[in-house]
């Protein structure tokens, strides 16, 4: 016992040894190659990073990444499950990835349209195939897509009441769900500096003002209050301005919290001693708030954004799921969901639903990540 | 070391700050916090003055209400600069800024006095930058000269706080208080976050600096020893004012304020042959929001009479250069130290 | 403390007044009035064409040539009487739909209020003792999963598990034989039959937030002197977890149901479009769809203030609770 | 080992408590943090023994670890810590420490007082409430013996009106009253040791003076020993009869007061002494700091651990070996080479 305790001790101590040209690198670390350091033992974090940066690749490149169009309706394949990938056939296994081809019968006994795989038909997955038109942020037109089958069209997520492409429908809805998240919390960010930063910094009557707005505005539940709003758009809009409707609606409520946390801090760090010695210094308050404040802050203000994103993300899908929202043509995660709303089809064609995960995954990500971050935004508390 | 009394560098008359106690949903104003209450000073050139106190006496607030890092509600802080006396609480805020090269500051928490995210280069080079003293090359040897002179390594220049103790980081709050070759340094507690160890070598250090710099320091601790090593003249406060100002000696031998003696009592003497029966009080410091009738400090002084709870004892010089706010002044006999 | 009632009380008056600002522009905000929107009805209802100066006496008779100021004075006048107007689509005075209503939307927001803090609670205070056990982990897991699946999706999830492997629809209140029937104790067990789900689903996202406050707080008091004190005292650990840390956690956490209301209710009125409850949601939403914005404008407005009154009541508790905050009030 | 037993229990009247060869160890992501290695010590009855040292010398995890709550992940991981209880030896090193023998003398044999009278207290119980809890936990009695108990020892330790402290808070109390009453609250069981870690440190001076008087006071009337924890010289030298001086760890020097004072061997001990600015000496005279820092606990050089700072370090010695505590004269231990 006592050996084992021995041998532990002087391990340390070894890898203490080894560490003294690491230490001065940590002595001399930045903020940010601190905060590195932290954030990279929050695995956690790292997961719903990268996770994020998947689907935003996903959603950018939306075109080049769907195999088929997605207006495109297959009318062979209405409500078509998804196909699975094979490597494997009777034959053994194949280095390239293939799926079978759907064969649509009828049940028997509930007269039913099902599909069965065609064992006959093997549709091997090329990479970098042309197929349907489409322009890539509205400027390159071209028909390379990143994967897909020579004939006829794959169904990785199966395909909706029309027979459109689930999978290439997801990644443009991600476009759009995805982003709303980034733009309304932009507006938000930038109303919750200005009005938390006048809030803290002046003090008195405006502080009290912006105060007891913001404990006004947070006592109404978002949900209806977004639902009103949003129903007095006008349904003659196209979706480009609903959109940006949205965006606005959502920062309506959005930019509390953030504007909190900004006066919050800034009230906090008024007061420590180093921003005292700046001005006994001499500095300016321009110096002071871009020198001392702004840096000391810009890690919180980080990890409240990413923590602010689900929300909105969340918000468009309900609106969108009702029909207030996002409305048919524009696709988003929560239009996709509208055609999951009636159970007997749910049972029948459950990857209705996958839009539903689409969701889900991402707020995990983003607040796995907004978790990291905060652990790792103060790197100097031990 | 022998000082010529000079001419006074620094001039505190009738300083008040009063805080306004805020209260209910419309932050009315219900009252005030006299944190600093007509408060007069005055600090001779080359000299230390100690500022002793017990916690929320507001010597603090005094500290820096002088700089005018907080405004000052009433009074004139009169410092002299190229043989002119100004007036500091009248100055515009640009010329204020001019001034702030001049008067400098080391603050008791060495954590949260340095902003941890600059480098021992930014922040002691931080006064040379906004005062256009120096800049690139320049500034880093002044840096590098200034950190030698406050005992650091050369080589540690680009490591952040986080890399230093509490002894070294407030080495460093030092060195800045010195880049801009202040003619006076308020020193706010400068050793009460230290270990004791590490508190004489900090204490030596100021001592020395003072010498080689030629520095004027109002020195602000709640410990009478360590006032007594290191100050000229010596100022008691209680609640908000100035109760007793004297040289040092004369101070510690003959206090003149019945608080005075009391907390020259109660002070713990490190050598157990001195054990002695002490003056102790009763109560704890008066709430500065509500402070009692009369002289603040009647309820817990024993020669306390009918007339201290009514009147304000005037603050009046009963020794040459001996300055005391007590009714009984003349009167009473005191104990200072053996 | 009566005086901190009486303040809280003027102060929610005050609330009241802004509350009834919005809801007046959310009834203006749709393009057109309530008269263009009752021309516009009459004509495609019922085929008839209003002539204009038809028109013209409408709108003087419902006041919308008015400036907007007399307009909105002249509705609050009407609102203190306890006339929220009429529902457009339904010909019905608004103040008795959302009666009808209200009942059952506060009924179902108040259970899940206990589900939230009868879950979170006991998962929060477990997860903190036991920190980094295998059961903390799993708590933690089920924080991240609930506060990330939205209210829709966990209704829309639950109905479809329940059709697919038990194949009964959950939806609604009330079984088919007593939708219409009026009250009965029959209805009632009904009622409380299917109570669950939607308690759960609404429930789920607040005690998975709970959760989390609930261990972040007591994992900081756990660290405080005063534990340290009662344990160099002498007192089993159980004891002095309960007595003093977790009674000390809970109060921020009491503090905050004013909080967790406003989302309770959001969480409410989709939850109950999705499972067709016969609440103030599904309610609202059909009122939105019509463009019905009396109607809607006022269950804005009542939810809000539901909230409003949860805060007050969340308030009140905690003064009650933590002594600290007591006698600050009192001595203001 | 028996024998030695049976000796210090033939002194059951002189000793109280020994610690022997104590070793606390954290067990930290970075390395295991020895805040105390290898301290031995023993106080006797109704006598005052002083632990000096600076921060982080492990005099609080000292004081912790003899009523068993080191806080994780602090581990007693060697040593003895034997209380003499009527008659009987328990070593309490060896007790389970959530278990029932230990919680039997906590709050009842030995109490302890904190140095932060606002955080000792829980903010949400009245004063009365949580002193009456350690009396009903320890001593028979019904809940209105408890409370007249309670109104008497707070009117002991100086609260001038009890009847109506007892029922307030610990926010409505100021630092002073707020440590009468922690020391009202330790002393209620009647306990044999009273710790006391840091208790006047975040007092003011004048206030500082009363709590001592006090302690003084009443250690006369209750005849405990008292564990007197500090960094401040002064207050060492006004209360205890014995002074422990520790120093990253380690116990240092052991002595009687009046030795430590005057005759210090240990160089740390002595520079300690020099450091410290003292009143009526004349002032503006230099102070002899001890140079250097102290290291990083989690980086201990070898051999003595004041090598660095020593003046009298010898290489080859001082930088190789750990001294031991040895007794040069009676009563009198150093761990020094200077001293073999």
């Amino acid at each position: 016992m006592r050996n084992q305790q021995f041998r532990k001790v002087y391990k340390a101590m070894k890898n203490n040894k080894r560490k003294i040209s690491a230490e001065e690198k940590l002595y001399v670390a930045t903020q940010w190659q601190l905060m590195r350091r932290k954030f990279k033992k929050h695995k956690l974090a790292i997961l719903g990073g990268t996770t994020l940066v998947i689907f935003y690749i996903l959603a950018i490149f939306c075109g080049f990444f769907s195999p088929q169009g997605i207006y495109k309706q297959h009318s062979g394949y209405i409500y078509a499950p998804p196909q699975r990938i094979h490597f494997f056939d009777e034959e053994g296994f194949h280095l390239r990835p293939f799926v079978y081809g759907l064969e649509r019968k009828i049940d028997t006994i509930t007269f039913r349209k099902i599909y069965i795989e065609d064992k006959t038909r093997k549709l091997p997955i090329y990479f970098f195939v042309r197929g349907d038109k489409y322009k890539l942020w509205n400027l390159y037109s071209t028909d390379i897509h990143f994967f897909g089958v020579k004939d006829g069209p794959i169904f990785l997520f199966g395909a909706d009441k029309l027979g459109r492409d689930l999978f290439s429908r997801n990644l443009h809805a991600a476009r759009i769900s995805l982003s709303i998240g980034l733009v309304g919390v932009a507006i938000s960010f930038i109303l919750g500096c200005i009005i938390g930063g006048i809030s803290g910094y002046f003090g008195g009557m405006a502080d009290m003002v912006t105060q007891r707005v913001i404990e006004f505005l947070i006592c109404i539940p978002t949900i209806p209050l977004w639902m009103s709003l949003s129903a007095a758009l006008p349904k003659k809009w196209p979706p480009t301005k609903i959109y940006f409707g949205i965006v606005i609606i959502l920062s309506i409520v959005g930019w509390c919290g953030l504007a909190r946390v900004v006066r919050g801090k800034l009230l906090e760090l008024r007061e420590e001693d180093f921003v005292m010695a700046a001005k006994i210094c001499g500095a300016t308050s321009g110096r002071i708030i871009t020198r001392h404040l702004l840096p000391a802050f810009l890690s919180y203000l980080i990890v409240n954004v990413t923590l602010a994103i689900p929300n909105m993300i969340l918000g468009e899908t309900s609106l969108s799921f009702l029909g207030l929202g996002m409305r048919a043509p524009a696709v988003s995660w929560g239009v996709l969901l509208q055609d999951a709303q009636n159970v007997r089809t749910l049972a029948l064609h459950p990857w209705l639903l996958i839009p539903g995960l689409c969701v889900i995954i991402t707020i995990l990500a983003f607040n796995f990540l907004g978790d990291g971050l905060r652990d790792a935004a103060d790197p100097y508390k031990l | 070391m022998i000082k010529k009394s000079g001419m006074p560098l620094l001039e505190v008359k009738n300083l008040k700050k009063y805080f306004p106690v805020e209260k209910g949903f419309w932050r009315k104003t219900v009252g005030y916090v006299k944190a600093v209450d007509k408060v007069n000073l005055y600090i001779n050139e080359g000299e230390t003055l100690g500022v002793v106190g017990e916690s929320g006496c507001g010597k603090t607030t005094l500290g820096r209400c002088i700089l005018r890092a907080i405004e000052p509600t009433e009074g004139s802080i009169l410092f002299r600069l190229n043989g002119d006396m100004i007036d500091i609480t009248k100055l515009d805020r640009e010329s204020l800024r001019a001034t702030r090269r001049y008067t400098q500051m080391i603050f008791q928490d060495p954590y949260s006095s340095l902003d941890s995210r600059m480098t021992v280069l930014d922040i002691v080079g931080e006064p040379l930058l906004v005062n256009n003293l120096a800049t690139g090359r320049k500034m880093e040897e002044r840096v590098k000269d200034l950190v030698k002179v406050v005992g650091l390594n050369v080589k540690h220049l680009k490591r952040y706080p986080h890399a230093f103790s509490g002894g070294q980081r407030q080495r460093i709050g030092i060195a800045r208080a010195l880049a801009s070759n202040p003619k006076f340094i308020v020193a706010d507690e400068p050793v009460s976050a230290l270990d004791v160890s590490v508190q004489a070598q900090t204490l030596n250090l100021l001592q020395d600096l003072q010498v080689e710099f030629k520095l004027t320091y109002l020195f602000i601790s709640h410990d009478l020893s360590v006032i007594e090593h290191i100050s000229d003249r010596v100022a008691i406060m209680y609640v908000g004012k100035v109760v007793e100002l004297a040289k040092t000696e004369e101070f510690f031998l003959n206090p003149l304020h019945p608080y005075s003696e009391a907390l020259l009592s109660a002070l713990p003497k490190p050598d157990p042959r001195l054990r002695m029966k002490r003056i102790i009080l009763s109560g704890e410091v008066a709430n500065p929001v509500n402070p009692p009738s009369g002289c603040y400090f009647h309820p817990r002084c024993k020669y306390a009479e009918e007339i201290c709870k009514k009147e304000e004892p005037g603050w009046k010089e009963v020794n040459p250069d001996h300055f005391v706010a007590c009714h009984f002044a003349k009167e009473l006999s005191l104990k200072g130290v053996i | 403390m009566l005086f901190y009632v009486i303040r809280r009380l003027l102060y929610m008056i005050i609330i009241l007044f802004l509350l009834s600002v919005v809801a007046f522009i959310i009834i203006q905000l749709p393009p057109g009035d309530y008269v263009s929107a009752y021309v516009a009805e009459m004509q495609s209802m019922r085929g008839e064409r209003l002539a204009e100066e038809e028109i013209i006496a409408l709108r003087k008779v419902y006041g919308v040539d008015r400036p907007m100021y007399v307009q909105y004075s002249k509705w609050l006048w009407k609102l203190s009487h306890g006339n929220f107007g009429m529902s457009l689509q339904l010909q019905r005075p608004v103040i008795d739909l959302i009666a009808e209503r209200l009942p059952l939307t506060v009924l179902i927001c108040i259970l899940a209020t206990i589900f939230t803090y009868a879950v979170g609670m006991p998962i929060g205070i477990y997860s903190a003792i036991r920190q980094y056990s295998i059961g903390d982990y799993f708590s933690t897991v089920f924080g991240f999963i609930g506060l990330a699946v939205p209210n829709f999706l966990l209704a829309l999830i639950l109905m479809f598990l329940f059709y697919k492997y038990f194949g009964f629809s959950i939806g609604g209140l009330f079984s088919l034989q007593y939708m219409d029937a009026s009250w009965s104790a029959g209805k009632f067990i009904d009622m409380f039959k299917h109570l669950p789900i939607p308690v759960i689903v609404i429930g789920t996202p607040g005690a998975a937030a709970l959760i989390r406050t609930m261990r972040g707080c007591l994992l900081d008091e756990l660290r405080k002197q005063y534990v340290i004190t009662a344990r160099a005292k002498g007192l089993e650990e159980r004891t002095l977890l309960f007595k003093y840390p977790v009674r000390v956690a809970i109060n921020p956490i009491i503090s905050t149901i004013g909080w967790t209301l406003p989302w309770l209710i959001s969480g409410g009125t989709i939850t109950s479009i999705v499972l067709g409850l016969p609440t103030t949601g599904p309610l609202l939403f059909e009122a939105l769809l019509k463009q019905d914005m009396e109607l809607a404008g006022s269950i804005l407005m009542i939810l809000s203030f539901l909230t409003v009154i949860g805060t007050f009541i969340s308030d009140i508790l905690l003064v009650l609770l933590d002594p600290r905050i007591r006698y600050e009030k009192s001595a203001v | 080992m028996d024998f030695e037993n049976k000796t210090i229990l033939n002194n059951k009247n002189i000793t109280l408590l020994q610690v022997k060869n104590l070793k606390v160890y954290f067990y930290l992501e970075e390395g295991i943090l020895k805040a105390v290695d290898d301290v031995s010590f023993d106080i006797g009855r109704k006598k005052v023994l002083g632990i000096v040292g600076e921060s982080g010398c492990g005099k609080s995890v000292t004081a912790q670890s003899i009523l068993r709550i080191v806080p994780h992940p602090g581990r007693t991981v060697e040593g003895e810590i034997l209380l003499h209880q009527n008659g009987n030896l328990v070593d309490l090193a060896r007790l389970n420490p959530s278990g029932r023998e230990i919680r039997a003398i906590r709050g009842k044999e030995i109490a302890m007082i904190f140095q932060e009278p606002m955080t000792s207290l829980s903010p949400i119980h009245t004063i009365g409430n949580q002193i009456m809890e350690a009396v009903l936990l320890h001593r028979d009695i019904s809940q209105s013996e408890a409370r007249e108990l309670t109104l008497e020892m707070l009117y002991k330790v100086g609260i001038s009106n009890p009847h109506q402290r007892i029922d307030e808070y610990s926010y409505q109390l100021s630092g002073g009253l707020r440590q009468r009453a922690m020391i009202a609250m330790a002393l209620s069981c009647n306990p044999s040791l009273l710790i006391a870690d840091e208790p006047t440190t975040a007092l003011d001076v004048t206030v500082q003076a009363q709590i001592l008087e006090l302690m003084k006071e009443l250690q006369r009337e209750f005849g405990m020993s008292i564990i007197y924890i500090t960094h401040n010289l002064g207050v060492i030298a006004e209360i205890s009869d014995e002074v422990l001086v520790m120093y990253l760890g380690k116990a240092i020097e052991h002595a009687n007061i009046d030795e430590i004072f005057h005759n210090p061997l240990h160089p740390y001990t002595i520079g300690l002494l020099k450091s410290i600015p003292k009143v009526g000496k004349k002032a503006r005279t230099r102070l002899e700091a001890i140079k250097g820092i102290v290291p990083p606990p989690l980086d201990l050089p070898r051999g003595c651990r004041f090598y660095q700072r020593c003046r009298e370090a010898k290489e080859g010695i001082c930088n190789v070996d750990n001294p031991s505590l040895i007794e040069v004269t009676k009563g009198h231990r150093v761990s020094c080479f200077l001293y073999k």
